[in-house]
């Protein structure tokens, strides 16, 4: 079984309100140097049998035609290896809480 | 003297002049409040409105929360201070941690406006003394995210100490735990709910008059008080 | 790239220019050229390609709307009629009301959330700028066949977009119509109506005057959104390859328009504009050269000092950018600071991006350099006027001898009751629940009717009881088979639909969507529809007050059904007084009023058993139905009705279920002596109602109807929980219930 | 400027509506073999300044405060760095459109 992300963002020069809105809270929360903030959709996709090849042309079109509505928004597909997956939890971990 | 009950408008709050109506009816003074001031000009209770504070981008409730005038409002409300969340308001009061758990997308992923039957669970708290304990009453509801979830434990405590305020009858409008529709703290001055008993005052325009109890109940708790 | 400056303009007039590309034909580029004694800068082209677009300028609908103007009702309600950003409407104890129903149908199709959405917040910006809060909104919809995929990707969004704009905004949804036809396959009609009140005195207009006046933008920033979304959205049609230029999406942001009306109102309050616009379709050249035509003087921008989210656009584009939730105000300069701080607190940008000058000309600066010069007449109010030829299809005479009363009938009653379950569980006539479900009725604690009540009813003033309604009708099937008499029955079914909630008819709004004007056939439909609509608000004293135009629906050569949606607007002095359509009360008489005649054509029975759509839609007869009315609100003012309910689409039996299901009550029925009882249940002649009368007001209710001329028959009584036709058959309200409510559901959920 | 992301995941326990609209819609569309859906959120945050330990660990409060409701969700910090960002745009290219 393997895990394949899709991100799914709303493309550049589209009105992103919801990114807008956190990043215009910001200041109030006390945090300063963040000078954009965008919000996306993860989609993540429990597979079963082999992520070929085919199996990720096949994910891309679903990202494509359903997940991503490519009219305003822009997606990446990856596959999350065990190695990705430590690296994301790692910098969980040597941030301190 | 008359009995003042604040209303905090938040930039996106929509039913604050309703919140207002239904305390005019109940026979108390509404007064404004603005989520920049944090003074709350001395009220004996607060209500946080319906509406869609900053868009409900991010989550709802999620930037309300650090609005300054809810650090006030925090405050207050841990000594004792009468304070009704509904809908949005309850959002809010799940993020500030007043009330545990929290509230998700509806479960079938729609907005939904319905007039919805309630069973009244605890008759105890500061706005719900007008009722009888399991009294039915119908009010709109109105939510895309009013799904209430909290973790197991959680729930249980709940049940156990009396503190879920409100059950949904007849249709489960949005997947809650439990049918969990409204809760209170464990001092019972903080009830938060997703229906809207300030859109069940007159027979002209609510289904029902069935909220106009959330406001008189508050009403005679302060003035006995 | 250089900027092409009005001085570099000059100094190069054989440079090639893109008017073509822009939409622009021949002899209207040469217009401009003309106009300005050189060739146009970029700048300037931009805007006046996109001014003189149809969706803009009316060019092909101009001189047909003229109509409704110089036909207009003599009406001491009208306070500002057609040409402003909307209609205003005296309701008496000097409140006023402002209305107007909008398309949004090209960009829905598109991306169906994004473009209801922004249908709902452009609609409610132009209430605003009346100088109105808004109050209500309203939303006809159309799609294709119910069961067709893309029915499926297109009202789920739509839907959803309606919602979650208006929601956000806090207006309560109170009515609408979703209908489905194959013609609306590939060209959705998304219409939104915005209902908003305010004191006379609170009137603003779109205009700028008084020299050194500040121009002030606030609201949103500038993006690229939509850039040439006008012209090219609303002006060409798409064949199998998709829009010829697709272009960015506009994004709506209701919180930000949620800030912006508060932010305006408080403005308004405290008196500090002079004049102001709504940003909508072309953006701030419409804004501009708008406010400075109707104005006194002339205009002067700094391009540049408009807040941009996006740092790339060049001047063109921002002149162009349809970026939502925008506003332009004219403010005095010693109220600008006080403008701003009320704009800060609501956290609104706010901009000083001009001022009005004692000129006639708008002129249009980027960093210092001029790049607009312009009257702004000529790009506001004096675009091209077309006269395009139109002439009678040649199948119509075809498709109304195709006689719908020539059918075959439902043989006894088993056969009726069969057709009866079908018609009450279509597509059409099923209810709606799932789709309003999505929409907040109950905000702003003043609804006293909304859907599906015959017309949504909205209190204004909290101490009288003072109130309006408004209905959407619209009905492309009988406009298909004679657009004159089809734009006329739209009209009279929503002038009926505000009456039967006891409301008097005060005024109109109309969208009128049809297909390419460039065929002669769809603008012999325009023209016929406009005629038809006109003349019937002359007869019904209601005048139309403002309205839009959307033409080119089409698919390749298909057009869709000729489809005049009319919203019509009624005042009611005590809302307690309304008419609700449930029959709730068990033993209350039945009235059926009006005349029933074989009248088959166009109908739902015709098209749900039958898939057929021909012959001659219902006879119109204004007379009776302004009778009707005035009957409907007496009744309902003196108490005399307890329900009433009109009938349009799927006729007497549609409407008595409906009713029925509302009140959780059963009828029996007996059919009327000499009527056949098919033609009883299903025929759609016009100018009819049912009503629910207590027993103890009968003799009343019938002698003033029958006083004053107006048919009344008792045709049965509000008892049990079934729909009973003496002699014909029984259905359980049970199983109605289960036809009515599940169709939407499984087809959508 | 670097980029920050923070993934937004409803923890495992918590119902996610919207992933089981989505995988329930998969078969209709033809996608068959994928075992779950999840849908979270995904903010792309552009720091101002080095993305050290100390301005990680504020983002990371950030997170835990604000970006995430750590009562129904768990988050991920992680930078997006030339090379991530560069996998990430290699699967796009590698799969058929
Ligand atoms: N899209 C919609 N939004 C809101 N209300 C709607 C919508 N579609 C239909 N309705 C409401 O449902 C009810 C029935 O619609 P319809 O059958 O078209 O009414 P009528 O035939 O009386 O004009 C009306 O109250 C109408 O306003
Ligand atoms: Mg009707």
């Amino acid at each position: 079984m393997a895990r394949v992300v899709v991100d799914v963002m709303l493309k550049p020069e589209i009105l992103d309100p919801q990114g807008q809105a956190v990043q215009r809270a910001l200041p109030r929360l006390g945090y300063e140097g963040i000078s954009d903030v965008r919000q996306g959709k993860r989609f993540e996709l429990e597979v079963e049998g082999p992520v070929d090849d085919d199996a990720l042309a096949r994910i891309h079109q679903l990202a494509e035609t359903f997940l991503a509505n490519t009219v305003i928004e822009d997606f990446t597909v990856s596959v999350e290896t065990a190695q990705t997956a430590q690296t994301a939890r790692e910098h969980e971990e040597v941030t301190p809480a | 003297m008359t009995t003042r009950i604040g209303v905090v408008t938040f930039p996106g709050s929509l039913d604050d002049v309703d919140a207002q109506r239904a305390i005019r009816l109940a026979g108390a003074e509404p007064v404004a409040l603005w989520h920049r001031d944090k003074d709350l000009h001395q009220v004996d209770a607060v209500v946080l409105p319906g509406g869609f504070s900053y868009g409900d981008y991010l989550r709802c409730g999620a930037i309300a929360r650090f609005s300054p005038v809810m650090d006030t409002i925090i405050d207050q409300a841990r000594a004792g201070l009468p304070v009704l969340g509904i809908c949005n308001g309850f959002q809010v009061l799940c993020e500030s941690h007043l009330l545990p758990g929290a509230l998700t997308r509806n479960d079938h992923l729609h907005f939904v406006c319905r007039d919805q039957r309630l069973r009244v669970e605890n008759a105890g708290t500061a706005w719900t003394s007008d009722y009888a304990e399991g009294q039915e009453i119908t009010v709109p509801l109105k939510n895309g995210e009013g799904g209430y979830v909290a973790d197991e434990r959680t729930l249980d405590e709940l049940e156990a100490t009396g503190r879920v305020v409100f059950r949904y009858l007849d249709v489960n409008p949005n997947g809650s735990r439990r049918d969990i529709a409204g809760i209170c703290n464990e001092a019972g001055n903080v009830v938060g709910l997703m229906p809207h008993p300030e859109h069940a005052v007159e027979a002209l325009t609510g289904p029902t008059t069935d909220g106009l109890g959330f406001f008189t109940s508050v009403l005679k708790k302060l003035v006995t008080a | 790239m250089t900027l092409d400056t009005v001085k570099h303009a000059n100094d190069t007039p054989d440079v090639e220019q893109p008017w073509a590309e822009l939409g622009l034909k021949r002899d209207e580029y040469d217009r401009i050229r003309e106009i300005l004694g050189r060739r146009p800068t970029g700048a300037e082209l931009a805007m006046y390609s996109v001014m003189w677009s149809e969706h803009c300028s009316y060019k092909s609908s101009k001189v047909h709307l003229k109509q409704f103007g110089e036909k207009a009702p003599e009406s001491d309600a009208l306070l500002v009629g057609i040409g402003e950003n909307a209609g205003v409407v005296d309701v008496g104890q000097g409140y006023a009301v402002t209305f107007k129903v909008e398309s949004h149908n090209h960009p829905s199709y598109i991306e169906p959330y994004q473009g209801a959405a922004t249908g709902i917040g452009g609609i409610v910006r132009d209430i605003l700028a009346m100088g109105a809060r808004p109050v209500a909104v309203m939303d006809p919809l159309r799609f294709g066949a119910a069961d067709h995929p893309d029915t499926r990707r297109v009202l789920p969004g739509v839907v959803a977009g309606i919602g979650g704009y208006g929601n956000c905004l806090g207006l309560p949804n109170i009515g609408g119509e979703v209908v489905f036809d194959p013609c609306y396959q590939g060209n959705p009609l998304v219409n939104a109506l915005c209902v908003g009140v305010m004191r006379h005195e609170d009137i603003h207009l779109a205009k700028a005057s008084g020299t050194g006046n500040k121009v002030i933008l606030y609201g949103a920033r500038t993006g690229g959104d939509g850039i040439g979304g006008v012209s090219v959205l609303a002006s060409e049609t798409f064949d199998e390859t998709g829009p010829a230029k697709r272009p960015a999406v506009q994004v709506g942001d209701p919180f930000q328009e949620k800030l912006l009306i508060e932010c305006t109102l408080e403005v308004f309050k405290e008196d500090l504009v002079v004049g102001i616009q709504d940003l909508g379709g072309a953006g701030l050249s419409c804004a501009t050269s708008e406010l400075a035509s109707a104005g006194s003087g002339g205009m002067r921008v700094e391009l540049d000092a408009v807040p941009l989210r996006d740092s790339t656009l060049s001047p063109e584009e921002i002149l162009m950018s349809e970026s939502q939730e925008r506003m332009c105000a004219i403010v005095e300069p010693g109220k600008v600071d006080r403008f701003l701080e009320i704009c800060e607190k609501w956290d609104v940008i706010a901009t000083v991006i001009g001022e009005v000058t004692d000129g006639d000309r708008l002129e249009i600066y980027w960093h210092g350099e001029q790049i607009v010069d312009v009257p702004p007449r000529t790009v506001a109010h004096e675009g091209p006027v077309y006269h395009r030829p139109y002439a009678r299809p040649e199948w119509q005479d075809a498709l109304q001898a195709d006689d719908a009363n020539a059918l075959p009938r439902p043989a006894g009653g088993e056969e009726l009751r069969e057709q009866v379950l079908k018609l009450v569980g279509s597509p059409n006539q099923a209810s709606k629940e799932w789709i309003t479900a999505q929409y907040d009725r109950y905000v702003l604690g003043n609804t006293v009717l909304a859907q599906p009540e015959d017309s949504g009813m909205i209190r204004i003033d909290e101490e009288t009881g003072l109130g309006v309604a408004v209905a959407t009708d619209g009905n492309g099937r009988y406009a298909k088979l004679d657009p004159y008499t089809g734009a006329q029955l739209a009209l009279a079914e929503s002038y009926r639909n505000v009456a039967a909630t006891g409301a008097k008819p005060l005024a109109v709004t109309d969208c009128l969507n049809f297909g390419s004007p460039e065929d002669p056939g769809a603008m012999w439909q325009f023209a016929e529809a406009c005629r038809g609509l006109a003349d019937a608000c002359q007869a019904l004293g209601t005048p139309v007050t403002g309205g839009n135009v959307s033409l080119y629906n089409q698919t390749g050569d298909t057009a869709i059904h000729p489809t005049p949606v009319v919203g019509v607007l009624g005042v009611i002095d005590d809302v307690e007084r309304r008419t609700p359509m449930a029959f709730s009360e068990e033993g209350q008489l039945v009235y059926l009023l009006g005349d029933t005649r074989e009248e088959l054509g166009g109908s739902a029975w015709s098209q749900v058993i039958h898939g057929h759509l021909g012959g001659m839609p219902p006879k119109v007869d204004l007379e009776r139905e302004r009778l009707l009315a005035e009957i409907l609100v007496s009744a309902s003012r003196d108490g005399m009705i307890d329900a009433a309910h009109d009938l349009s689409d799927g006729g007497l039996v549609q409407a008595l279920v409906e009713s029925c299901l509302k009140g959780g009550r059963g009828a029996r029925l007996i059919v009327p002596d000499g009527l056949d009882p098919f033609v009883f249940l299903f025929s759609e002649s016009a100018g009819r109602a049912i009503v629910s009368v207590p027993r103890s007001e009968e003799l009343r209710f019938t002698d003033m109807c029958g006083v004053r001329g107006l048919p009344a028959t008792r045709i049965g009584v509000v008892d049990g929980d079934a729909v009973e036709v003496q002699g014909q058959f029984s259905v359980s309200l049970a199983e109605l219930r289960e036809v009515h409510e599940a169709t939407i559901p499984a087809l959508l959920a």
